[in-house]
């Protein structure tokens, strides 16, 4: 009996290893810093994440599905820029979904070279990364993007807004994450997308269309990076071209933080979660202790590779590695 | 080139990374298209160093007739500017100066003095804490531009070193980077909100960046606090006909770009230049805005 | 009596949530073949990996000779002179075949360079004793998975072995590459190295060991003198009851033609194919390796264009486009890579089993978990999968515990038309008579059941007619009755009939 | 001639093909957008071409191996950076002030030691923790990244050595400097790759490293070397590069990992491992260091470069697919 106990609670640990790492980490810095936990400070933490976090959304179907996104930054750039020109030409109420319809066919047209065409993720959103920032220049024609009447405007509610008190970016990064975590965890869908991931070949076998699964993983994406653009739009009513840049990579780093697999077939919304609130959380808790930014940096390193092993090294009971 | 058209070449720092840089681009272009006697080859080299060092050299083995750089380090492309020397190529630094060991291989420099515009931003804040009394007891924090770049790094240092000498008793109790990038500015600010009650002054390193800081404090109910920047943005210019930004320094990159190239003109027509070239970029702020035009950037 | 070369007591070994090895005990002689037998799941594989060093032990003890070894990895088990030939292949694909061969011990010249002429020389004298038809540098992902395994069995030469394990070397061979097989093991014999030998077929066990040391459920059994004994008791011990091996000769009335196939080419892979399946019909496929019949079935099942001829369904031409497509029109395919292409492995059981019907087990926007665990359920009694529950990943369970999920998973879409590509290979007596038993079922029911086999019992056992293929031809198609082990060979063999002699 | 081999040949030769294409749309675009009268073809081009790839290329032959080995490494860049900090900054160190002109080989020494150890840091804890090398780098892109800023702030650092600059600017038989040592180093890997056992060790393991582990392959230490050889080759990389420059900036190197990992797969080495080679890299490296340099050539601006660099990555991945098409026999998955 001792030992099932044991088991169970070592089985506990391995699934939410992850957990426990944030937890500890929240600990830390609350030592180090008492205004880290209060209220004001997670609201504004959470509020800053929740851009991130709504593209680490997306990104962890894409990662899942066994496939990388790194177009998503430089597209971030580009929704946030064609939203703030079309408020002033076209108003809020079509700028809006026109945005999102041109996200989604870029997001479209990668699923297509991804999934239809088969090429390797990787290059694809690599050269997309490039291609989009490209386009956005030529769109802005590089200049900084700005609402005109910044008062009059309800736009504002998606990034400044508040609802019971919660900012909407916060309510809006709550809602997709439950939408995204049901649809990954409860439909067909999502069954689709981890078996994608875990073997391709065997789910075409099952009659699976591996191709569309995928495809439709990059539109999801592509939807969740126009909602973050509108998100980073209304925040700021303002834009320069470079808005996204960089957010690639640290929406990677929050999805594998959450412990999704590269290899495809593994994570979950839930865990993103975790993991995007874990890098905003150290951001700021770094910011607060008043270490430099490069400090930050180099903290970041040890963190992320500490809460990846240690969440592997519980889920195979065993610190090192078993690699001769 | 018997012809008399002046072929220049342009290696620039990293144009996709803001407005301005963008702007000088346009503007530098059109200007060139202005003027029919002269033809260029642009150039951006993405920040990085090695890619401006192939540039140099592709422009050198082009044969154009001067060249026109933005360093993105202003040692590292020492060497590559020696070797336009020896290939009889007059080279112009623009907007950001290259190091002291270089300047015999350099016909001119034109830009903007940014040590310079770091002081004039202290003396401008320190100013206004003055006007409020405050001048004994302010708190400033700074948010930085993008590691690394010259721009940053002088205007930086600039406001560092002025402000103890006009205004002995502020502080500055923190520094960090916004990466010349609203958001990451109005994140940074966000937490400096947070970690301290009493802040009366922002001082950022260009007016995008201060204005994501504002952002920030209008968000959290912060009021009272003087924002100064640099560059002066559009964004800039509107917050302080709203009354919310206090001030910046005017800095336009159509005349940095209008400046670089005529200096480049100016050298292959044999005129003797000054080898400094600064071109005025005043102090702005809320009182004298109306002397200005708003930014096209 | 000599000592034995190797000797394992009391091994323990524990997994989360199964107790693989209990206290087992197990010793081989030099020059012995000694098999290992059990159901699925009774620890065979996990034993020879505690032995093989890939597994560490939780209790007991490793001797070799009279000294008490531990086995920290494969290295030093290989140093120690146990070669270990895997279940599953274990092979680099994209390197040659003697690179693979000679895979951690390439041979040296100066500046840490590989002596090529060397390791040819060597491989070429190994692949001249198996007698095979690809040479040193082919490419290992170019080769059918027959020969692959025969690169694997190759590794046994490579080293003076003190003992050999092969896991089921037979399962994905055919009867012309077992005989060399059998050769090969017969000099390790000869030559003082003590063999274990896993296999799940009694013809193969009794023809080729000396001794059967039997596991149940992790526990030891007993040993038992191969000449001895026989099937019945070494089943006895296995399961715990009698089988009932009888031919399930009930034979019902055929139905309308299912499937027929007219004229059907792909390429070079096999040409001008025609066939029927009726309804009630168990039609086997038999042929060597690249017969073409595994393309036969990808194509039926959407995975292949073909190049010419024509494909009936009821009657009516269809073209098959994907799986999907084919699944729609009630099409089943168990395929032969069970790990490759039938499993998710790192999914749990349940979800693998239902993912082909996935998109009609609906509640509401939501998939059915419950009408999934039914299914579930229904198929692992069925079957008798061993697994601690469903939510166990596939990639935990024995290999033929796996094979058996990928067969629940096609039983349960209910086709019309069943192709099963070698369903029962690495499955135990005791659920392949139960396998072949549920395919006679299923006819009876009025499916349409083609079987693909390279086990000829397999095939006399369990159809009706026999088509045999060489070199993607059909060469005959035989009925029960007129179909004899000896002009079924005849016909496989195409113009060299000496080599399956 | 075996079967297969003539596809296979085919296939490692769509990078060639590309740069093929690359020379001639260029020269015939040259003609009409460029304001050289020189051609874009013209060998001294070509000879700067070479040179110039060095930075990029010295890198990605240490990615090559380490990618074959089924590992990546992220962290090239900042390992970069670091290796050019300690080659520059030990010229200075006071200890070494007696030792003269001789401080340029000892300087070389240390940044070589510091890029190998880094590189190795990263291999080891790959290798003990079992972290992905994706995760473990993308850790070290930043920490390493911290490394440099903690060392000089936002401060450049230099030292212009004219000596170093002018033994880095130097031609032997015609080549520049940099360029001898990318050829250098492409036959080192070459030669590691296909002709040592640890090559063909490295093959097997991004192939399927179960097998390997399974024949007793030390999987951990071989793959903990190719980490310590990519960052000797990132290390050479900065020495050669800085000793030309003479300075280094806190962020120099970023995106270099992108743009070597692109090269590399340009250049038929396979993402997951196993498969790959040196020459391909080499043709990949070309074809990117071609493409930047002749739209510079033919004078298109900052957007139009990015958009068109995006969708030439693509379109090179959608001609490789076509070549490697086996027929329509082929099993669709
Ligand atoms: N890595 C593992 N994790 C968890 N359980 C495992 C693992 N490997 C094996 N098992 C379990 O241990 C038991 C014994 O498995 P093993 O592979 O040894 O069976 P086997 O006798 O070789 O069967 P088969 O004839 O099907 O190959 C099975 O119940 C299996 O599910
Ligand atoms: N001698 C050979 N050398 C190399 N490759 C072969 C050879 N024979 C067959 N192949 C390859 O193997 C595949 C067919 O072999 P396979 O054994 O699967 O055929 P099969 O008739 O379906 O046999 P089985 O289903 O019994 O394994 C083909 O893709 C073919 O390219
Ligand atoms: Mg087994
Ligand atoms: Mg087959």
């Amino acid at each position: 009996m001792a030992t099932l106990t044991s088991q169970k609670i070592g089985t506990i640990l391995a699934k939410q290893g992850i957990l426990i790492a944030f937890v500890a980490f929240l600990i830390g810095f609350t030592i180090a810093n008492p205004k880290f936990l209060t209220p004001d400070n997670i609201l504004s933490v959470v509020r800053s994440s929740a851009i991130l976090g709504v593209m680490a959304l997306g990104v962890t179907f894409v990662v899942i599905s066994g496939n990388l996104d790194l177009s998503v930054g430089s597209m971030m750039s580009f929704s946030t820029i064609v939203v703030l020109d079309l408020h002033d030409k076209i108003g809020p109420a079509l700028a809006i979904p026109a945005m999102f319809a041109m996200t989604i066919a870029l997001g479209a047209l990668i699923g297509l070279l991804v999934g239809y065409l088969k090429l390797n993720s990787l290059i694809v959103t690599l050269g997309m990364l490039s291609a989009i920032h490209g386009l956005t220049l030529t769109y802005s024609g590089g200049k900084n993007m700005d609402i005109a009447d910044k008062e009059g405007t309800w736009f504002s509610v998606f990034g400044q807004g508040s609802a019971l008190g919660i900012p909407v970016p916060i309510l809006l990064f709550i809602a997709l994450a439950a939408l995204l975590g049901l649809v990954l965890s409860k439909t067909s869908f999502g069954r689709k997308v981890y078996a994608v991931g875990g073997n391709g070949t065997a789910a075409t076998f099952s009659g699976i269309r591996r191709a569309r699964t995928v495809f439709l993983c990059y539109i999801m994406s592509a939807a969740c990076v126009a909602t973050a653009g509108l998100i980073q739009a209304s925040r700021s009513l303002g834009s320069q071209n470079t808005v996204g840049q960089g957010l690639e990579l640290e929406v990677l780093a929050a999805v594998i933080l959450g412990g999704a697999s590269l290899l495809g077939g593994s994570g979950t919304i839930f865990k993103t979660v975790i993991g995007v609130l874990i890098l905003g959380f150290i951001q700021n808790g770094l910011l607060l202790i008043g270490l430099q930014f490069y400090v930050q940096f180099v903290v970041t390193w040890v963190i992320i590779i500490l809460a990846v092993w240690l969440d592997i090294a519980a889920k195979r009971g065993k610190l090192w590695s078993p690699i001769a | 080139d018997g012809h008399g058209t002046m072929k220049i070449g342009i290696t620039q720092n990293n144009v996709g990374v803001d407005s301005y840089q963008t702007t000088y681009e346009k503007a530098f272009i059109e200007a060139a298209e202005a003027n029919d006697k002269v033809e260029v080859v642009v150039l951006d080299a993405g920040g990085d160093v090695a890619r401006q060092i192939a540039q140099m050299e592709d422009l050198i083995q082009q044969e154009v007739d001067a060249i026109i750089i933005w360093p993105t380090n202003g040692e590292a492309v020492i060497p590559a500017v020696r070797k336009a020397h020896q290939a009889d190529i007059p080279v112009i630094v623009t907007n950001s100066n290259i190091a002291e060991a270089g300047f015999d291989f350099v016909k001119s420099f034109s830009g903007p003095d940014n040590v310079t515009q770091g002081a004039r931003s202290a003396e401008i804040m320190c100013d206004k804490f003055k006007d409020m009394g405050i001048e004994n007891e302010a708190q400033v924090v700074h948010i930085t531009g993008q590691p690394g770049y010259t721009t940053a790094i002088e205007r930086a240092s600039g406001f560092e070193d002025r402000l103890p000498e006009v205004c002995p008793n502020v502080t500055i109790v923190d520094t960090q980077p916004g990466d010349w990038n609203r958001e990451k500015s109005q994140q940074v600010m966000e937490a400096f909100l947070v970690k301290y009650d009493d802040i009366d002054g922002v001082y950022s390193g260009d007016d995008n960046m201060g204005v994501g800081a504002l952002n920030a404090a209008k968000a959290a109910g912060r009021e009272g606090i003087i924002f100064v920047g640099a560059t002066n943005f559009a964004v800039g210019y509107e917050a302080m006909a709203a009354g919310e930004y206090w001030g910046s320094i005017y800095q336009s990159p159509v005349d940095d770009a209008k400046a670089a190239l005529k200096t480049a003109i100016d050298a292959l027509n044999g005129e003797d230049l000054p080898f400094l070239n600064y071109f005025d970029t005043p102090k702005i702020t809320q009182d004298n805005m109306g002397e200005f035009t708003k930014p096209v950037f | 009596m000599t000592d034995p070369v190797l000797r394992l007591e009391d091994i323990v070994k524990t997994f989360p949530g199964v107790r693989a090895l209990d206290g087992v005990s197990f010793a081989v002689m030099p020059g012995e073949v000694h098999a290992l037998m059990g159901e699925n799941g009774a620890g065979k594989s996990t034993l020879m990996k505690v032995l093989g060093g890939i597994h560490q032990p939780d209790g007991g003890h490793i001797y070799m000779g009279d000294e008490k070894v531990v086995m920290a990895g494969p290295l030093e088990a290989k140093a120690k002179g146990i070669v270990f030939i895997h279940q599953e292949l274990s092979l680099a694909e994209e390197l040659s075949v003697a690179e693979n061969i000679y895979l951690g011990e390439l041979p040296r010249k100066s500046l840490g360079r590989v002596d090529w002429a060397k390791l040819a020389d060597q491989t070429n004298a190994i692949l001249k004793k198996l007698n095979v038809g690809f040479d040193a540098t082919t490419r290992v992902g170019d080769l059918s998975i027959a020969n692959q395994q025969m690169v694997e069995i190759a590794r046994a030469l490579t080293v003076d072995a003190k003992a050999v394990i092969f896991d089921e070397p037979t399962a994905s061979l055919t009867d012309a590459e077992k005989v060399v097989l059998f050769d090969v093991i017969s000099d390790l014999r000869a030559s003082g190295v003590g063999i274990v030998y896993i296999s799940h077929r009694m013809e193969e066990i009794f023809k080729m060991t000396d001794r059967i040391s039997i596991l149940r459920d992790g526990q030891y059994q007993g040993t038992v003198e191969t000449a001895h004994t026989d099937e019945e008791s070494v089943t006895q011990m296995m399961i715990g009851r009698k089988l009932d091996l009888s031919r399930n000769a009930s034979h019902h009335e055929l139905g309308d033609v299912a499937l027929e196939v007219r004229g059907l080419s792909c390429g070079k892979l096999y040409s001008d194919v025609s066939f029927e399946v009726r309804r009630g019909e168990v039609v086997g496929f038999y042929g060597l390796v690249g017969a073409g019949r595994t393309e036969i079935a990808e194509t039926l099942f959407g995975l292949r264009d073909p190049s010419a001829g024509q494909i009936l369904l009821n009657g009516e031409e269809v073209r098959i486009h994907s799986p999907a497509d084919a699944i729609a029109r009630g099409i089943s395919l168990v395929p032969e890579d069970r790990k490759g292409q039938g499993l998710v492995l790192g999914m749990n059981c349940r979800d693998n089993m239902t993912l082909p019907q996935i998109d009609d087990l609906k509640a509401g926007p939501f998939v059915a978990e419950g009408a999934e665990i039914a299914i579930f359920d229904q198929y692992r009694d069925r079957l008798d999968i061993r697994t601690p529950g469903w939510r166990q990943q596939v990639g935990n369970l024995s290999g033929g515990n796996q094979q058996k999920i990928v067969i629940g998973k096609w039983l349960s879409m209910h086709p019309n038309v069943l192709i099963v590509d070698e369903p029962t290979r690495g499955i135990d007596v005791g659920s392949k008579s139960e396998i072949h038993k549920l395919l006679r079922e299923l006819a009876a029911q009025g499916y349409a059941v083609m079987v693909i086999s390279s086990e000829m019992p397999e095939v006399l056992h369990v159809a009706d007619r026999i088509v045999a293929m060489y070199s993607g031809k059909i060469m005959r198609t035989f009925t029960s009755e007129e179909v004899t082990e000896d002009n079924l060979i005849q016909a496989i063999s195409g113009i060299t009939p000496g080599q399956a002699a | 001639m075996k079967p297969g081999a003539f596809s296979k040949a085919l296939k490692s030769g769509a990078i060639w093909g590309f740069v093929v294409l690359e020379l001639i749309f260029f020269s015939i675009a040259g003609e009409f957008l460029s304001l050289s009268d020189k051609a874009f073809m013209d060998w001294e081009n070509m000879l700067l071409l070479l040179k110039q790839s060095a930075p990029i290329g010295i890198i990605a032959m240490g990615m090559t191996i380490v990618m074959v080995n089924g590992n990546i490494d992220l962290s090239v860049g900042a390992t970069f950076a670091i290796a050019a900090i300690v080659l520059l900054d030990s010229m200075t160190w006071p200890i070494f002030a007696g030792l003269g002109d001789w401080v340029i080989p000892v300087a070389w020494v240390l940044a070589l030691a510091v890029g190998t150890a880094l590189g190795a840091l990263n291999g080891f804890i790959v290798w003990k923790t079992g972290v992905d090398a994706f995760i473990v780098t993308l850790g070290a892109m930043l920490g390493y990244r911290g490394i440099v800023f903690m060392f000089n702030g936002e401060q450049p650092t230099s030292h212009l050595n004219w000596t170093l600059v002018d033994f880095a600017e130097a031609e032997f038989l015609g080549l520049a400097t940099a360029s001898w040592f990318l050829l250098a180093v492409t036959v080192a890997i070459w030669f590691l790759l296909t002709k040592t056992v640890h090559g063909r060790n490295a093959y097997a393991i991004g192939d399927n490293r179960e097998a390997a582990v399974n024949a007793g392959i030390r999987v951990g230490p071989h793959m903990m070397i190719n980490f310590a050889i990519i960052g000797f080759l990132a290390a050479l990389s900065a020495v050669v590069f800085y000793s030309e420059s003479g300075s280094v900036n806190p962020n120099d190197g970023q995106l270099y990992e992108l743009w070597v990992i692109t090269a590399v797969v340009l250049g038929g080495t396979k993402i997951t491992g196993g498969a790959g080679s040196a020459i391909g890299t080499f043709g990949g490296v070309i074809a990117i260091q071609l493409l930047r340099k002749g739209l510079g050539h033919i004078g298109a601006d900052t957007s139009t470069v990015n958009l068109v660099i995006g969708l030439i990555l693509i379109a090179v991945l959608i001609l490789d697919r076509q070549l490697n098409v086996k027929g329509k026999e082929e099993l669709k998955l």
